[in-house]
């Protein structure tokens, strides 16, 4: 019997200031991590509206990861403490709804941590493949 | 408050005066040293090698048994310190040593370096405090000029033992202010004395020795103390001129209860 | 729905070695609204760009999708190639299949499943983009530049030269920063003070320069163009205008054991002070925590003294507004404490020095009035033991020091031994090396010299420990080459300690949301390609903030600065993002919320009179955003409860495109 | 010359040091205080384990002269810890011959009334299996 390895399914929220760039700089010093990991670019991570996560859970990601500037360091000023606390809110919320809270992460990454930026999706894309698939916000009808 | 003690081989022998004197001091600054039952010798060294088990279980045996009794641990030879700080840091850091540990070891719910160790230094400071030792003096050492003799297992390897800075400690220093004398500050104080290796080679030994001693008196040291027995040893075998005692002592005559001396 | 062109860069094999470029664009050619797909070796080369033009002239294209680097590489590049085949620039959007994916995976099957994936969520938001048109902003014509050291000074003269304003913030009382307090320059041996003090003057003599020493940036609002400043001018109690720089107060102050910091602490200044003779500007400034008069109201000598009436001890810290349109960083750099090196002794003995203090001690201006001598005992010194990587090059867990080359040691360690050497040839000097670094214009030269002709004895090795004894310093260092260890009896040392940036870089950055790095250097916009800009637009970067740099570098960095700012500010109005909010007045209900979340206050309110379906008008309270003040961070439109607010650019159907594109 | 690479992977392991960080620099050689008993230093155990040249250092009396004060450990400026390769390979040295290099025969000898038995705790720990 073969068998395939499970591949988790990661959506990565990067804001264009310091994570994408981040995530720019772990690619230029070649710091690999998975390919599950999937970036999506915002301008800032207070750009992420929930229903953009919850979006991805139902049609399958199996985690979620919101990276901005550290705090203090935000491009915008604050709008790295808007996501904070907003995160906060959902992750417990979604959390509720049993989707664990490994599977969800915040994480300040600035624009010159390459190496952090791949030790965290390393380390994360572990967790989740951990837990294994997302079963429990999967709706069909969001499928086509 | 309680403390769980683990007083090591040679306090029990060649160091008495480290051992009562640090007994004493301690009552006489309200902290009640319960020694550990059974208590084996820590070995004299860290074996640093990672592989290294059977030769680092009797600290961790020690450690166990402050854990459980929810008591931080405190040791009073250099070495003795040394090496049960760097076993439990290792039981912390390493998780195929604790593993293995914990398995030869079967002991009820495990262990993975939760003791808090303190050296009798660091409880002086961290949970006495140098302002009520200074309050408890009664025969004040003013006008003594005494040089503080660290040696190297008090504070290496500074990542793990987190005592004082490596290389400019001042532990000892403000131990000694508090009790009235002058601190006398000299760059050898945390250089090797030869240790061990006077089996190997005695003569490298007198000569780490000598040059320490030298330099305490060029900066005007009138006596030098220590935490160690090997240190004292092979202060006073390589031909110190002035006296070479352990701190405890020091203490113990500054709180006026150092009592009847010891026998040997 | 689009006509779209995609269009996969080989980038030569540093995207094909990894992803299978011609999977990729065949894969992706069946996709919704793609017409054509392509992959050539270079995209971005004018072959590159004119396939691109050529396939949206012949396919008609509306939409283009660009696989290829970073958008923060070539975004701008593709978008003026689509303006060039008569697209809108924002009618382009790029998948980045480089740095996030050919170089951070190394299996083919992966890291091609991945590029078609990052392919499809382009082409899915490129469908609903919509063309843009950046406002525009006007440009305030004056400049501010933060630091005034020589980074500070070369910035203000280039822009001034041009015929702009500029303010130049010092925080000592007088500009001049470290080169102020250096000996000789390396490789030329001309004397610092002697390049430096004509600039300091220049600075002072432009009519388009003001200076604000003794003062700091306390807060930055605003953006490219305008940005609103507030400046704390601290009060020095002397009325600076008046003041002369006679130094009469100075000398009659009864207050004269204050360390001097000038010269390091190594000799003393009095409670009122001049930092030194050239100074600028030359007024004296109280030190509030060592004058008497400030302390207790019992002295006031100096304000009898003051023929031109200057002192005021009532003087008050200032507050300045002002509005800049570019800022430029020039924060500088300072020697890292020795505290955690005490193998060297640094804390215990007087003879173990400094590089920067034994700049002071060889100045003629200096303590010593230029005479090399112990600060111990005065005494003459034979030998001579110079140390160099204390605290530069540090692993990063090594808890002490920097992990970055200080770059400048090696050269001005070679000056001081060569300088000693030539002027006191009874000294032996020795020099301790792990490398010697000398890439520039005539420094291996330089260093050869110092060895060569001036007999400097170098040795590959480190110093391990320090000890004072008696009236020497032992030193106890390994000679590597000769593999042995070495025992000298010095009379005094000298570390080249490794520099840091200014600490008042950090909270500096925050406030002009300019990005650091893990040491606390500023950020470049590209490294290689925008060294001098920062990645926020109208800040711009200027010596040894951004890294260690010696004094010709600086000088350049300065000049490029300048020249950027000098671009910029001949700009009358500057086009702007069109990336902004915009508010659906039908959905707004008018509740505020986004307008809470604004860092910028962009958003307003509007009553407006709507039609309703039943014929009848109403007025209605709606958010309005202004797009000249807009950044577009997008808190607003998360934080808006019916969804009335969206980004331009990054809009929520677009976002959820590209959610459902990688999770099918 | 012969380099030993699996003994190279085992000494790194067992002393969980990264000898590549080395930018040889000499400064645990300068701060040796056992320098002048060695016929091999600090840094040439570092750089010869590097390069995989174990079999001099295994049968070298270096081993027994180090005195594990960490002085290199702690000064190190790249976090080297040259004293945690000088003991993997001392015990390497002692693990493979089966033989001390001091036993209890020799403790007599250097008895003396004085000496504190954590003296001879720690040489036996040191230098035996």
């Amino acid at each position: 019997m073969q068998v395939t390895e499970y591949k988790p399914l990661i959506v990565a929220f990067c804001c264009n200031w310091c994570s994408y760039a981040g995530a720019d700089l772990a690619g230029n010093n070649r710091l690999a991590y998975p390919a599950d990991v999937k970036i999506i670019r915002v301008p800032c991570s207070c750009r992420v509206n929930p229903t953009f996560i919850l979006r991805a859970f139902q049609r399958g990601a199996d985690g979620v990861i919101i990276c901005g500037c550290h705090p203090g360091d935000c491009h915008y000023t604050s709008g790295n403490y808007y996501t904070r606390r907003r995160m906060a809110t959902l992750f417990s919320m979604l959390d509720f709804l049993g989707i664990e809270r490994e599977r969800t992460r915040v994480e300040w990454v600035s624009a010159a941590e390459g190496a952090k930026f791949a030790a965290t999706m390393n380390e994360f894309a572990q967790k989740v493949a951990a837990l294994g698939e997302n079963k429990r916000l999967e709706d069909l009808r969001c499928k086509k | 408050m309680k403390v769980r003690y683990f007083p090591g081989c040679t306090l029990k022998n060649r160091a008495k005066d480290l051992d009562t004197y640090a007994y004493r001091s301690a009552e006489a600054l309200g902290i009640t040293p319960e020694e550990i039952e059974n208590w084996q010798c820590c070995g004299g060294v860290f074996t640093t090698a990672r592989d290294e088990v059977a030769t680092k279980l009797a600290s961790v045996r020690a450690l166990k048994d402050a854990s459980d009794s929810n008591l931080p641990l405190v040791t009073v030879c250099s070495a003795c310190h040394n090496v049960i700080k760097q076993t439990n840091h290792a039981m912390q850091t390493n998780k195929e040593f604790s593993d293995k540990v914990n398995r030869y070891l079967e002991a009820d719910g495990g262990y993975n370096g939760e003791a808090e160790v303190y050296h009798y230094l660091e409880m002086l400071r961290d949970l006495v405090g140098f302002e009520k030792v200074k309050e408890r003096v009664v025969n004040s050492l003013k006008g003594k000029k005494i040089a503080a003799y660290y040696g190297c297992l008090l504070l290496r390897p500074h990542k793990v033992m987190r005592m004082d800075d490596p290389e400019n400690p001042t532990v000892m220093e403000d131990l000694l202010r508090a009790l009235g004398a002058d601190a006398v500050v000299y760059a050898r104080r945390n250089e090797c004395c030869g240790g061990y290796i006077s089996v190997e080679s005695p003569d490298a030994a007198k000569k780490n020795a000598n040059a320490i001693l030298e330099n305490a008196k060029a900066a005007g040291a009138e006596m030098i103390i220590t935490a160690c027995p090997l240190c004292k040893y092979n202060l006073v075998k390589n031909g110190a001129d002035i006296p070479v005692v352990y701190f405890t002592e020091l203490l113990a005559e500054a709180l006026g209860v150092k009592g009847e001396p010891n026998e040997t | 729905m689009q006509r779209v062109g995609v269009f996969v860069c080989w980038c030569g094999s540093n995207i094909a070695g990894t992803v299978d470029v011609q999977a990729v664009s065949e894969a992706l050619k069946n996709e919704p609204g793609v017409v054509f797909s392509a992959n050539y070796q270079y995209m971005c080369s004018q072959a590159g760009q004119e396939m691109i033009k050529t396939a949206v002239k012949e396919h008609h294209l509306t939409g283009i999708v660009v696989c290829s680097c970073s958008p923060r590489m070539h975004e701008a590049t593709f978008r003026k190639t689509a303006v060039a085949a008569g697209l809108n620039p924002y009618m382009v959007e790029i998948a980045n299949i480089r740095e996030q994916c050919s170089w951070v995976h190394k299996d083919v099957t992966a890291g091609t499943e991945k590029a078609i994936i990052l392919g499809k969520a382009a082409i899915a938001k490129v469908n609903l983009n919509t063309p843009l048109t950046p406002g525009e902003s006007p440009v305030t014509k004056r400049a501010l530049v933060i630091g005034g050291g020589i980074a500070g000074i070369q910035t203000a003269l280039d822009i001034a030269d041009a015929g702009f304003p500029v303010d130049v913030v010092e925080k000592q009382p007088t500009i001049g920063g470290k080169m102020a307090q250096l000996d000789k320059t390396f490789p030329t041996l001309d004397c610092a003070a002697c390049i430096l003090t004509p600039k300091m003057v220049d600075v002072a003599q432009n009519d388009k320069i003001r200076i604000f020493s003794y003062s700091e940036v306390t807060d930055v609002r605003g953006f490219v163009g305008n940005f609103d400043v507030t400046i704390k001018k601290k009060a020095r109690f002397v009325k600076e205008d008046v003041c002369t720089g006679c130094g009469a107060c100075v000398e009659k102050c009864p207050m004269k054991k204050i360390p001097n910091e000038f010269n390091l602490g190594m000799d003393n200044r009095h409670a009122i002070y001049i930092p030194f003779a050239q100074a600028v500007p030359k007024v004296a400034t109280i030190d509030p925590d060592a004058c008497n008069m400030l302390k207790n109201g019992k002295c006031g000598i100096c304000s009898k003294v003051c023929a031109a009436g200057a002192i005021d001890y009532k003087q008050k810290d200032e507050i300045i507004e002002e509005t800049y349109g570019a800022i430029v960083v020039a924060t500088g750099f300072n020697p890292i404490s020795m505290e955690k090196f005490d193998e060297y002794a640094y804390s215990q003995s007087k003879d173990v020095i400094t590089s920067l203090e034994f700049e002071r001690l060889t100045n003629a201006a200096g303590p010593t009035a230029g005479m090399l001598v112990r600060p111990s005992d005065g005494k003459h010194p034979h030998t001579l033991v110079f140390v160099q990587c204390v605290g530069s090059r540090c692993e990063s867990c090594a808890e002490k020091g920097k992990e970055y080359c200080s770059k400048i040691c090696c050269m001005y360690t070679a000056k001081h031994a060569m300088l000693t050497r030539d002027k006191y040839p009874d000294t032996e000097v020795y020099v301790f090396y792990v490398d010697v670094r000398t890439p520039g214009k005539n420094f291996d030269e330089f260093y050869r010299r110092a060895v060569e002709e001036y007999g400097v004895k170098y040795v590959k090795g480190m110093v391990g420990k320090i000890v004072p004894e008696g009236d020497k310093l032992k030193v106890q260092a390994s000679d590597l080459i000769a593999n042995k260890q070495l025992h000298l009896d010095a009379d005094l040392v000298v570390l080249a300690a490794a520099i840091e940036p200014d600490h008042s870089a950090r909270p500096l950055a925050t406030m002009l949301t300019a990005s650091m790095d893990t040491n606390d250097f500023f950020t470049e916009a590209h490294p290689k390609l925008r060294p001098v800009e920062s990645p926020t637009a109208g800040v711009f970067l200027s010596g040894t903030c951004q890294g260690p740099k010696d004094i010709p570098e600086t000088v350049s960095q300065a000049g490029a600065a300048a020249s950027k700012v000098i671009g910029l500010l001949v700009k009358d109005k500057l086009t702007g993002n069109p990336c902004v909010a915009i508010a659906n007045e039908l959905t707004c209900n008018g509740c505020s919320s986004c307008e809470r979340v604004c860092p910028y206050g962009a958003i307003s309110y509007l009553d407006k009179e709507f039609r309703m379906p039943d014929r009848t008008t109403k007025i209605r309270r709606v958010a309005s955003v202004n797009p000249a003040v807009c950044q577009g961070c997008g808190a607003c439109t998360v934080a808006c409860p019916s969804g009335a607010m969206d980004l331009n650019g990054f809009m929520n159907n677009q976002i959820m495109a590209e959610v459902d594109a990688i999770c099918k | 010359m012969k380099h030993n690479n699996d003994l190279r992977e085992e000494i790194l392991r067992m002393s969980g040091v990264d000898t590549a960080k080395c930018m040889k620099c000499g400064k645990c050689s300068a701060t040796c205080p056992a320098y002048d008993e060695m016929e091999y230093h600090p840094h040439q155990f570092v750089g010869m384990v590097e390069i995989g040249e174990i079999e001099p250092l295994l049968s070298s009396e270096s081993l027994y002269k180090c005195l594990s004060c960490f002085a290199c450990v702690d000064r190190c400026p790249r976090g080297v810890a040259p004293a945690k390769v000088v003991e993997a390979v001392r015990l390497t040295a002692i693990r493979r011959q089966g033989a001390n290099h001091m036993t209890a025969n020799d403790v007599p000898l250097i008895l003396e009334t004085d000496t504190p038995p954590q003296l001879l705790v720690s040489a036996f720990r040191k230098y035996t299996k």
